[in-house]
């Protein structure tokens, strides 16, 4: 599909490489589908995106982390379809010769996401409504350099 | 000239697909001004509604040229 | 051994359970030997416990973890014995509701084994010295309740 | 009394094991003093030398009893 999104189930061990002999720290996350959201019961989800643009963003993000923090290594893969509770929607790997770097850039990358990529979440819950999630607009006026 | 657009997120719901638009030449400003008039029950939506071009989302002002495919963005919400 | 420490090589795999329901973010830590140590070239590490209090100190930071955070599940492995560049020194799996909250919780508790866990550490360099690392005291004048 | 003193970390390069050590019944602090006395070349360390007993950290006001088994804890720094 493209290098940040995947249709498929999501493991960990597809983002984890070897640790770099000049990190000390790596961390992962792994946002999975809760079961509850805002008190109301949730079947599931689906994630759709605008592919070309969103993995576009996703390899915006991991590269400007690797510029704003002193990392080495920071990767990220959005799954793509239906999930059901517990199935992972979004892994992220970030490997730092540090701890405090590693940390502060896998939530930045995180929050990052939700604000910028093309993707939709449309969430179905148990009674058999469903929702399309409301988030971030990325509208923008004029061209940066205009 | 003639724009092809292509619906995201909530928006599949609202606009069909595939949707033709014949406009004059303009601006993304124009295409979503096409699409409010067109759509009014979306009425609400479109002043946060995005539109990319491939991989580039563009800015209200930016020009758009005959035969661009343009994706649709509303609010977006992963991860 | 212990609980919280182990002498052999450790796995991701064994700290990370199923997702829970009720959970959306999982965070996992992984710290593991660097070869550079304030500018010196290191060979590998031994980590050597006094394992009745340490063990019992890696569980009190687990509770107080789930305590303090609004979490679910705090698990943390420490190895023991000589380790290697790229050898995991210790493993963190943190499960919360929100990811805030599981990122706090596994820095807090990183933090605090650091200062709270008698646990040794002795540098070895390529170029033959070592060093035992300097730490926290845990030295404490009077019982808390007297 | 007699207690068993256990060192650990740096320590076990400064102090022979197993180590008994001979003292009038006291408290922590004793113990510490006496082993100072006894291992004068880790002077400036003894302040910051903790002491365990089981899985407790004792603070230097705890008694000692006849036939505890130590341990001597030095600054830590795991992970």
């Amino acid at each position: 599909m493209s290098e940040h999104l995947s249709a498929n189930p999501l493991a960990l061990s597809e983002l984890f490489s070897a640790p770099r002999d000049d990190c000390g720290a790596t961390v992962a996350f792994v946002g999975t589908v809760r079961n509850l959201h805002q008190g109301e019961a949730v079947d599931g989800l689906h994630y759709s995106a605008h592919e070309p643009s969103a993995d576009a963003a996703l390899a915006r993000i991991c590269d400007e982390a690797r510029a704003r923090f002193d990392i080495r290594e920071l990767r990220i893969l959005h799954r793509l379809g239906a999930l059901g509770i517990g199935d992972a929607a979004v892994l992220l790997v970030c490997q730092a010769p540090h701890r405090e770097a590693a940390f502060e850039a896998a939530r930045w990358a995180l929050e990052t996401l939700k604000q910028q990529v093309p993707i939709f979440k449309q969430e179905h819950y148990v009674d058999g409504a469903s929702t399309w999630l409301d988030g971030q607009s990325l509208v923008t006026s004029s061209s940066p350099d205009s | 000239m003639t724009v092809t657009v292509e619906a995201y997120g909530k928006l599949i719901e609202i606009i069909p697909q595939p949707l033709r638009l014949d406009l004059p030449p303009g601006r993304v400003r124009d295409v979503i001004a096409a699409l409010a008039e067109q759509f009014p029950g979306a009425a609400e939506d479109w002043p946060r509604v995005a539109v990319a071009r491939g991989a580039d989302i563009l800015p209200r002002d930016a020009a758009i040229e005959p035969g661009d495919v343009l994706a649709l963005i509303p609010p977006v919400g992963g991860g």
